[in-house]
């Protein structure tokens, strides 16, 4: 592989997020994408930006009904990301500035990748 | 007072292939608000990594998406590889140029005739789908796929193109550019088509790397951002710039797509000649352990596979974020102030694969 | 001659009756009767003397002649009052000077302001007669009822009906003096009347807003009445050739040149008074008085005063520069307040515009002038007045129902108040649509502005005209006509307007269309061929033509009964949502919306802000120019 | 000269006939490496079940002590995967797709393959035994 | 008053809409062609149009189906004047009739996209009336008449006095046969940003209805064409032929144009006629001046 | 009178796709293809469509838009899954979301194999649903007719 890009991820505290993000903001970077990981009863989210191809990501790890604030009002374009975190693992994001209220993936059961849940796949065709 | 005309845009829409749904509120024809809606064809595949070996995987990734297929197979099959450091050699890696390559024109063909017929050009769709089907051809002969090519694997690819097909397509390339090329000119040059792109759903620079765009919107509006730069698969050694248009309207974005159909002949076609001896795979033993962004360019920007390995058969989590979702974001901000005739072009500008978004 | 004398005298005697009148239902009987009786003269009148042509009667002159000129003195004294009141002083100026002008006149030139007949009556008289008669007093019978509605809606106004309808019925006998006036004189006076009638009723609800617009129609037809003085002034002080203040002997009179002059003048005053541009804002402002006076004084009666002394002097404007000019004037204001009428949603305003429209369109046949505009003009102002009266009274009806008068809340009437609506369509119909009148007349505009060397212009901007008009006339209709689902009748109120005037109206409508080539024959002809001596016609062809057209629209509707069955009724398509039948669907962010459909106006290109000062200047040139022609063809 | 840009395209459309694949009346276009669809040979079938265990869909079903092969047309997706992995060359890729169906029904095959009688030395033998035994468990 | 106004004008009732539908599978097979495509059976538009009355009939308001058939009707009947020999102004005016139904039957069946739909038409409507009015004037400057059975009887070439008349008549005339790039209010493909416009809730016989009102239309207004070089029927026929295509040919090299380009090019196109009616009347004054 | 035959009008919509199977629709109508040959006009207004062309499975967020766009066409009509996934979820059966093939919600007439299905494939299916087509419209005709007839009937008891 002949990849030339280094990737770090770096761990914070939920109440460094904000703090961290604006910096990263004002440093020119842009974001990628904001991910999560169910990992059992919590969640490791990442939060990915890019400045010329150097790949940096913020990992917080929360649990399941922990209130993560929004970084849409930094980003403006995270309320995608945001949207998705909240439909898909049931974890709430305070103050979105679009906020779909759990209407951006519609799904059959809720929160499908839920740590609560657990409870395996209401798959029909399974 | 019942000032404003309310529209419900969709899911099921003649110009929208796929389906997305839009709050338009008009007045007269202007947008003043339009507010997307999606989640039609959410499938949830993500979750199937914990049922799917590893391996088996790639045939759902690369149905992720019909179009851009083969990329989405690249870079999850590159995910798992540099998490097992599997060195994947060189051959595969040109064939895996070529067929990237291949699909972004295919792709990118699609698009333009997509967007024609957003404009109401149907010669000009019918023209771009033509010239497409060459593409589809090529990708049939040597992996027995349209759209699906599934030749991908991590380790390498399945199939190999032997050396008498290597040089019919090399044949072929110049009069298939010369079309291109044609066709390129009536998107640049029409009048009407420049009537209907110039000026429109205008994104600045600024903007759009502020909200993330990627892909072609961003190099729309003169981000010179391409992931093929950092050289993976075959780019690192063919050499790759970035196509950048300035202004940041549809007519941009258009352009850009435009010339990266002739930047990717150009690709293959140095691929081709510096097509390298040897093995097409190598074996993979084991199972992953570790985890890993792994990105690559794909015809509507920058995807995003994350890999995470538990070191079972199953990886523990894959997160797929494609370009489409990034470009959400600029897109909500093009709408507003537009006139309705423009909503299917400016949704279309962004080249919009609600397949790939939606997983 | 006792008819024309009772159908001026019998209104004032009706309206100092109303004046003790306080009960609505003894008031309709007394508004119920005298309508009767004054439509009865009117048609009378028809019968009496639509085949003898012009005929001219020595009314007692001087007496009525000095209790005139002491009412004149009177209401100007009275608008003096006013404008002080209200601080208007430019009412006062106009109105000082005007009085001025007037003893004046009367003071110098007192030997000479004698006409042999006072009144006469020829076809076009009495047409105007009918519209008076019938029409106008259909729409004060329509206005008991609607009073009491609307005091019942607007408890802020005070209550002023004995006011109202005594002005009306003055009203009524002014504009009956106006039009059976040979003496210019008294012609001036009954148009003085009218003006300050039209200010009162504007005024009515006593609002700000109303006072305001009340005292601008004021000043710009007080405007008009100078230019009429200063026109009788120089009539009499040429009175050798020009005829002095008789109007027939003025027509009449060889030297055109001489005429011209006042012709303008008066022609000016006709153009405030019929509220072409620029002076069309005084009837956009008029809008604020109670319905029935809009559909009465603004649209069907009173502003064709304005248009009906434009086609009486166009005889003299015929093939002058100045008179084209005047033409333009009324072509111009065609075109634009077709076009602002677009970007209305106002029902009102929207009447109000092409109100104006047409009687630019009116104006431009009688300012160029030739035999084949002039009939018609006239066309136009039978077919004008009978479907605007019908759009303004069914706008009142509506609004008392649904609260609005904004088109975008008329959608899905024929749902909510069937008969309303079809009485609306037929209105609108009426107003664009071909077989209907005004598509009638403007195609006779059009064969006749063909033949009109530079013509071509009026053609253009007909074409235009036309065009526009087309575009706010059916979306209107569009918007009565759509079906809504879930909508509750409204039809059947607590407070009844009484549907007769509205039937008997749009019967009328329809039996302009199915009889006008008898009243081109009997009415419009004759008076062309006795002042021209040359008339126009339709061909047979074509009126048969129209005749088919009218009939298929009157059995279509038949058709309905074949769709009735084995249909499968299913929603409107919502781009795959599901929706209710009243077009709720879930919409984004979770919220569930409803589609509304909402007519275009198209503001950025059509705006009033656009496109009325251009107009203005345009038309205010235009004017200029009728009057530096007319000084210079002398 | 912008106007008519599309014009050159236009006259050579006219100029060069259809570019139309007339297909029915035309067998569709296909490459040696196309895949069609899966064809299932119940004669030399051994029923080792790798097919079942490669597909990544569950198209294919084996019964074994029915000795029934099934595969399910509307899930396989043909990748060839079965078939690169089939040890006896039972499944083949045909370039020729499958047919619309007007139902959904399952293909069903019984296996024919009967074990050659020959003497038990051969390697081939030996794993067929051990399928034999791995049945039987 | 002769009979033959009545052969014309059934003549047109029976044949109009063969001719029409003939003309719409040509146009279709053409424009197939002109993408490189075999295209559909001459026959196309007819098996369409049998396929719509063999289909369910289904409303959104029973309303609808009547002012579609008052569309039909009243374009028939405008179709039938014209060849009946009758008035052009009184042709465009039921015509004008006849197209505020089809639009009211938009507005009837009260669905957002209809409702565009309908709004759209209205502004063809105000886009292409000028002109078609300003044709007839054009016509009428040079034959002295308004009447059809004259105008195309008539020896002057028309079309040689009225280039700019002409031009802009078949500007109108994209507007008219919906041809790209003015098919903003319903397209024959439905790749449009408002479904199908108009049309959108008009389906089965209905929408039959339509489709064979717009054949009338067509062939009433390819007789338009023919009226500007009547004096020479062969070269009328080819003219016709040759508009027809060259509208075909526009329709497929270009793009759709926002309602407002569609608005201002109609108006545009007015203008142009008004500057060759301007000259026209100056040249006839001279002439006239001349003789005298 | 076998017009339906002649003039089949598709709707396209997808379901839950991966847009393999959309594409290949689509091309269909390009030159190479054309099926405009066979009369096939691909309409996007469910209210003039014949043959309603599925791709993808079916999830909680589209049934009720598959089921609206399947009551909004008139009869007669015949509904094409197109693809594995619209026959029974395909590859993606598996995923949570998705709650199996399109037969789930509407009947299917005709199933078209495929990952992704081709264009061929997709014309075949379409022949396939003409015959299918033709049988309901006859059907429905038959109905109409004797519904008729009853009420000739009828009437004619009542006359007597």
């Amino acid at each position: 592989m002949t990849v030339n890009e280094e990737q770090t991820t770096t761990g914070i505290a939920l109440e460094d997020l904000l703090r961290e993000v604006e910096a990263l903001h004002a440093g020119g970077y842009r974001l990628v994408q904001i991910g999560c990981t169910d990992l059992d009863g919590s969640y490791e989210l990442n939060y990915s930006f890019d400045k010329g191809y150097q790949f940096r990501n913020l990992r917080l790890t929360v649990g399941p009904e922990t209130e993560v604030p929004s970084i849409s009002g930094i980003y403006w374009g995270a309320f995608v990301y945001e949207n998705e975190m909240h439909d898909s693992f049931g974890i709430p994001v305070k103050g979105i500035n679009i906020d779909f209220k759990g209407t951006f993936i519609r799904t059959d059961e809720k929160y499908p990748f839920s740590v609560t849940r657990r409870g395996g796949d209401r798959c029909q065709n399974a | 007072m019942p000032e404003r005309i309310i529209v419900p845009f969709g899911p099921q829409h003649p110009v929208l292939p796929e389906p997305i749904h839009l709050d338009l509120v008009l007045e007269d024809e202007k947008v003043v608000e339009a507010i997307p809606s999606i989640g039609y064809i959410h499938r949830g595949l993500e979750r199937l990594v914990q049922k799917r070996e590893y391996t088996e995987y790639v045939y759902v990734a690369e149905r992720i998406c019909g179009i851009c297929s083969f990329i989405h197979a690249l870079c999850y099959s590159q995910g798992v590889e540099h998490i097992m450091k599997v060195e994947v050699p060189d051959r595969a890696r040109y064939l895996r140029t070529i067929w990237s390559e291949c699909s972004r024109i295919h792709s990118h063909l699609l698009w333009l005739g997509l967007f024609a017929d957003g404009m109401g050009f149907e010669n000009l769709f019918m023209r771009s789908w033509q010239l497409r089907e060459s593409v589809l051809d090529v990708l049939e002969d040597t992996t027995g796929g349209r759209v699906i090519q599934g030749t991908c694997k991590v380790g390498g690819v399945r199939r190999d193109i032997g050396q008498e097909k290597l040089d019919e397509m090399h044949r072929t390339l110049d009069p298939f550019e010369q079309q291109c090329r044609d066709l390129g000119d009536v998107f640049l040059n029409d009048d009407t088509v420049k009537y209907r792109l110039k000026g429109l759903g205008v994104i600045t620079k600024d903007e759009a790397y502020d909200l993330g765009a990627a892909g072609p919107t961003a190099r729309g509006s003169g981000v010179a951002m391409d992931h093929r730069e950092t050289g993976y698969a075959a780019y690192g050694d063919l050499g790759f710039k970035p196509v950048v248009e300035t202004t940041g309207d549809c007519y941009a974005r258009c352009a850009v797509r435009v010339k990266e159909v002739y930047a990717s002949i150009d690709l293959i076609r140095r691929a081709i000649e510096e097509m390298p001896e040897g093995p097409i795979d190598v074996k993979v033993k084991g199972t992953p352990d570790g985890e890993y962004f792994s990105r690559a360019e794909q015809p509507r920007g920058e995807v995003i596979h994350y890999l995470k390995g538990d070191g079972s058969k199953h990886l523990a989590r894959a997160r797929i974020r494609t370009p489409t979702l990034a470009n959400i974001p600029p897109l909500v901000k093009m709408l507003p102030g537009i006139q309705l005739a423009d909503v299917p072009v400016v949704v279309l500008s962004i080249d919009p694969c609600i397949g790939c978004m939606e997983r | 001659m006792q008819t024309l004398l009772f159908l001026i005298l019998f209104p004032i005697l009706v309206a100092c009756l109303l004046l003790f009148v306080k009960r609505t239902t003894v008031r309709y009987a007394v508004v119920a009767l005298s309508a009767l009786a004054i439509g009865g003269g009117s048609i009378y009148l028809l019968v009496r003397y639509a085949l003898e042509g012009a005929v001219y009667f020595a009314a007692p002159s001087e007496a009525a002649s000095l209790v005139m000129v002491a009412i004149e003195m009177g209401l100007a004294l009275f608008i003096v009052y006013m404008g002080a009141k209200f601080r208007n002083y430019l009412a006062i100026a106009l109105a000082a000077i005007q009085a001025a002008l007037v003893v004046y006149l009367e003071g110098t030139f007192s030997g000479s302001l004698h006409a042999v007949n006072n009144l006469f009556i020829d076809q076009l008289s009495i047409i105007m007669a009918l519209i008076i008669g019938i029409i106008g007093s259909l729409i004060a019978v329509y206005a008991v009822r609607y009073m009491e509605t609307y005091h019942h809606h607007h408890p802020e106004v005070r209550d002023r009906q004995k006011m109202f309808f005594f002005v009306i019925f003055v009203f009524l006998a002014a504009m009956f003096g106006l039009v059976f006036s040979n003496n210019l004189m008294w012609l001036f006076f009954f148009w003085e009347i009218t003006t300050i009638s039209s200010f009162l009723l504007i005024g009515y609800s006593e609002t700000e807003e109303a006072t305001r617009n009340a005292f601008r129609a004021l000043v710009m037809n007080l405007l008009g009445g100078v230019a009429f003085v200063v026109a009788i002034i120089i009539l009499v002080a040429t009175e050798a050739t020009s005829g002095g203040i008789d109007l027939a002997q003025v027509l009449a009179s060889g030297d055109t040149a001489i005429v011209l002059i006042p012709a303008v003048l008066i022609g000016f005053a006709g153009i405030t008074k019929a509220a072409l541009m620029p002076f069309s804002s005084w009837l956009l402002g008029a809008m604020v008085a109670p319905t029935p006076v809009s559909a009465l004084l603004h649209s069907s009666t009173m502003v064709k005063a304005g248009v009906y002394i434009l086609v009486r002097f166009s005889p003299v404007f015929a093939g002058t520069f100045a008179g084209f000019s005047i033409g333009l004037v009324g072509a111009v204001t065609f075109v634009v307040a077709s076009a602002i009428a677009i970007s209305q949603s106002n029902a009102k305003l929207v009447l109000a515009y092409s109100t104006i429209a047409n009687l630019g369109l009116i104006a431009a046949c009688a300012g160029v002038g030739t035999y084949m505009l002039v009939w018609a003009a006239i066309l136009l102002i039978i077919f004008h007045a009978v479907a605007k009266a019908l759009l303004f009274l069914g706008t009142g009806a509506i609004e008392h129902r649904i609260g609005s008068r904004d088109i975008e809340d008329m959608e899905g009437l024929i749902v909510r108040m069937p008969r309303m609506a079809v009485m609306m369509f037929i209105g609108i119909a009426g107003m664009f649509l071909a077989p209907f009148g005004m598509l009638i007349s403007k195609w006779a505009a059009i064969e006749a502005f063909v033949q009109v060397p530079f013509g071509l212009v009026f053609i253009a901007i007909l074409a235009y005209g036309s065009a526009v008009t087309v575009f706010f006339w059916a979306k209107w209709m569009g918007k009565l006509v759509a079906v809504t689902r879930h909508q509750e009748k409204v039809e059947k109120g607590f407070f009844e307007e009484p549907w007769a005037p509205l039937y008997i109206i749009t019967g009328l409508v329809i039996a302009a269309v199915l009889l006008f080539p008898v009243i081109s024959s009997i009415l419009i002809e004759p008076y062309v061929l006795a002042i021209y001596g040359v008339t126009a016609l339709m061909a047979q062809a074509n009126v048969a033509i129209m005749l088919l057209m009218m009939t298929l629209l009157l059995i279509l509707p038949v058709s309905f009964l074949l769709f009735r069955r084995s249909a499968k009724s299913l929603p409107a398509y919502m781009g795959g949502r599901t929706a209710t039948p009243d077009l709720h669907f879930a919409g984004s962010l979770g919220l569930t919306r409803e589609a509304q459909t909402r007519n275009y106006y198209l503001t950025e290109y059509f705006g009033e802000a656009k496109l009325f000062l251009p107009g203005a200047v345009v038309c205010t040139v235009l004017i200029l120019a009728s009057w530096v022609l007319a000084g210079v063809a002398l | 000269m912008g106007i008519f840009q599309m014009t050159k395209t236009v006259l050579r459309n006219l100029a060069g006939g259809p570019a139309t694949r007339r297909y029915p009346a035309v067998p569709a276009r296909t490459s040696s490496l196309t895949r069609g669809h899966i064809v299932f040979d119940p004669a030399t079938c051994r029923s080792c079940s790798l097919c079942v265990k490669r597909c990544p869909c569950e198209a294919i079903r084996l019964d074994k002590e029915a000795k029934v092969w099934e595969i399910d047309r509307m899930r396989c997706i043909a990748c060839g995967d079965c078939v690169e992995g089939c040890p006896f060359g039972s499944l083949t890729m045909e370039q020729s797709y499958h047919p619309p169906v007007t139902e959904h029904v399952v293909e069903r095959y019984t296996i024919t393959y009967v074990k050659p009688e020959r003497p038990a030395k051969k390697p081939a033998e030996e794993s067929t035994k051990e399928e034999g035994v791995g049945e039987s468990a | 008053m002769t009979w033959t106004w009545l052969i014309g004008a059934v003549l047109f009732l029976v044949l109009a809409p063969v001719i029409g539908g003939l003309v719409a599978g040509i146009d279709r097979k053409i424009t197939a062609r002109m993408q490189g495509r075999v295209g559909p059976p001459l026959l196309q538009p007819f098996y369409d149009v049998g396929k719509l009355f063999e289909k369910e009939s289904v409303v959104v308001t029973t309303a609808q189906n009547f002012y579609v058939l008052a569309y039909l009707i009243f374009i028939a009947l405008s179709g039938a004047l014209f060849f009946a020999g009758g008035d052009l102004l009184l042709i465009i005016f039921a015509f004008t009739l006849a197209h505020v139904f089809l639009v009211l039957g938009a507005y009837a069946v009260h669905s957002p996209y209809s409702h565009i739909g309908a709004e759209r038409e209205l502004i063809q409507l105000m886009a292409y009336e000028p002109m078609i009015i300003l044709a007839a004037v054009g016509l009428y400057m040079v034959t002295n008449s308004f009447y059809v059975a004259d105008i195309a009887v008539s020896t002057i070439p028309a079309i040689l006095y009225l280039p700019g008349v002409f031009l802009g008549f078949v500007t109108i005339l994209t507007i008219k046969l919906r041809k790209s790039p003015f098919d903003i209010s319903t397209s024959h493909h439905a790749h449009q940003e408002i479904v199908k416009g108009i049309t959108t809730e008009f389906s089965g016989s209905t929408l039959a209805q339509v489709e064979i009102a717009h054949w009338y239309e067509n062939v009433f207004l390819l007789g338009f064409v023919f009226l500007f070089f009547s004096w020479n029927p062969v070269i009328g026929v080819i003219a016709v032929v040759v508009t027809y295509l060259a509208e075909i040919f526009v329709d497929n090299v270009t793009a759709r144009v926002r309602w407002q380009a569609a608005l201002k090019s109609g108006w545009f196109a007015a203008v142009l006629g008004i500057v060759n009616l301007a000259v026209l009347a100056y040249i006839l004054g001279y002439m006239m001046t001349g003789g005298v | 009178m076998a017009f339906l035959k002649r003039s089949p009008w598709i709707l396209h919509y997808d379901a839950s796709s991966c847009n393999g199977c959309d594409i290949e629709v689509l091309a269909c109508l390009t030159p190479l293809y054309d099926v405009e040959r066979f009369g096939m006009i691909n309409t996007g207004n469910p209210k003039h469509a014949d043959i309603l062309l599925i791709t993808g499975g079916i999830n909680t967020q589209n049934r009720e838009v598959v089921e609206n766009i399947y009551e909004q066409m008139p009869e007669p009509k015949v509904v094409i899954a197109v693809g594995i996934c619209a026959a029974t979820g395909g590859i993606f059966r598996e995923c949570y979301n998705i709650v199996g093939g399109i037969d789930k919600v509407i009947p299917v007439d005709v199933y078209v194999p495929g990952c992704a299905a081709r264009p061929e494939q997709i014309i075949d299916g379409v022949v396939t649903a003409l015959s299918i087509l033709e049988k309901k419209r006859a059907a429905m005709a038959g109905t109409a007719q004797t519904r008729e007839e009853e009420q000739h009937t009828e009437q004619a008891g009542e006359s007597t």
